[in-house]
């Protein structure tokens, strides 16, 4: 029980993004690499995941992202995310996850900055 | 760190089952906006008390299958510190044995796994770790503003 | 009422201090948004959690000081109830003394109190009261949806 | 502790209304009852108190509300709510208060009706 994290995936070409809404726990990070693989099965190779609708990650949650990157890293893609609750981001910054998969305040810089030029 | 007065003490015991570390979170965020932390802070204790949850739920074995936990507000005469114990009655662990989580090692290696602790002290002020083959009591202790201990 | 099987039950203890009825609302409010109660209903209960309480920390006396709460989630297989008691070891009352509050008669009583039993109920769906020289209990159950019980 | 209610006054004349931020519990009724009384001296007989920012109430607050309600009809006014979360307004219904004040879902209602024609 507890509302399951819902997940919402936008393509465009080798650009995707992830728009989650809840905790990230076990399921909920299972539940977002489901979907990351469909992306780039689907050719995606800059994943962003948008965090807004998510207050609250665990440590079990996080490994799974950190699956995701090794998998996007594999096929030189990248994963980037934005729209972290500060608590989010420090923690992001405890683990030095931000050495492979970069920060964006906001979806739009996101964006801006990993478009193919 | 000055030793000071425990002004009010609330206890939860949670059932060994999934999502239970989030009563454990809210009743943190009351007894946090209770002595006036700031939000960000608040959130960060949330955080480091859902990890420790999890890791009694996870690893502990305890045959009461239950987390028991007690919040302390401490301060003389004002609130200072939230305090947090969380307890397991179960196997224990040796601290010195548990690796140090490094990211460029983890993004390659097969277990993924192994970042609570290190989350838990890198967003709370203090944390103290007593375990044995009785079970396991994490301590941590949060400041009611940055720069206060 | 059928009989169903307790699934998860979480113990909440609180000093009888002011405010402290927040810590029980919360709690209360964790539990019921894991078994996907409706907001409004949640809000109910959060009032009627905190009446409870207010009534303890007030009425009691209770040597310990303490306000005793266990939340239960109850169905079978899956959540349908969420049942709330909450136990002080104070002086009990006798509930049939208590005169029922009529707001015609409070707008010009001197004493404009006496309306939390009242409320309780109003908010929930069973309301209980074992109370005698040992000490209150009320235990409450609210159904996760309308028309459940 | 716990952050104390805030409120605010804004008087019009003989029609002042009452913003109310936090729990209402004991210290928080007396606040509104002090300002209530304040905006009474200041020759106010129509107050309305709008709730919008309070979540939370105690049957103890409540009381005190009480309290104003009855002073307001010594001096032949009347109290009047408006921006109740359902909960505080079932409550309300419960305790049959809403013989002796209204309840109107947002204050521009409130103000077309409670204003002297
Ligand atoms: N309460 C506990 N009881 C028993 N062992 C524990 C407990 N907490 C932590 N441990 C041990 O410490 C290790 C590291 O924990 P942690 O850093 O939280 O990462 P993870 O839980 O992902 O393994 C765990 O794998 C476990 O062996
Ligand atoms: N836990 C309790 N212990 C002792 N007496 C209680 C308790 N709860 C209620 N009472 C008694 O019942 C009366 C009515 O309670 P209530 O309806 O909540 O209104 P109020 O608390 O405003 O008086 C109280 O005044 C008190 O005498």
């Amino acid at each position: 029980m507890t509302e399951a994290l819902k997940v919402r995936l936008e393509q465009h070409g080798s650009m995707a993004v992830i728009y989650t809404d809840g905790y990230i726990n076990n399921q909920g990070g299972e539940e977002i690499a489901r979907v990351a693989y469909e992306a780039m099965e689907g050719g995606a190779r800059t994943l962003l995941l948008n965090l807004m609708g998510t207050k609250i990650v665990n440590s079990i949650g996080i490994s799974i992202l950190i699956e995701i990157i090794e998998k996007m890293l594999e096929v030189d893609g990248k994963l980037a995310f934005c729209c972290l609750t500060p608590t989010i981001e420090k923690t992001f910054n405890i683990m030095g996850l931000t050495q492979y998969a970069e920060i964006f305040p906001d979806e739009e810089q996101a964006v801006g900055s990993l478009s193919p030029a | 760190m000055v030793d000071s007065a425990v002004l009010r003490e609330v206890t939860l015991t949670l059932p060994m089952l999934p999502d239970m570390e989030i009563a454990a979170s809210k009743t943190a965020t009351a007894m946090a906006e209770y002595m006036e932390m700031s939000p960000d802070r608040i959130d960060e204790v949330r955080m480091a008390v859902v990890e420790a949850c999890i890791n009694a739920i996870e690893h502990s074995g305890a045959p009461d299958r239950k987390v028991h936990i007690t919040f302390s507000i401490l301060g003389d005469p004002a609130p200072e510190r939230l305090q947090i114990e969380i307890t397991d009655f179960g196997v224990g662990f040796r601290p010195a044995s548990v690796e140090e989580p490094n990211i460029d090692q983890k993004i390659k290696a097969l277990r993924k796994r192994g970042w609570g602790l290190k989350i838990i002290e890198g967003l709370m002020d203090q944390v103290e770790v007593k375990t044995g083959n009785e079970g396991t009591t994490v301590i941590m202790t949060k400041a009611r503003q940055a720069g206060e201990r």
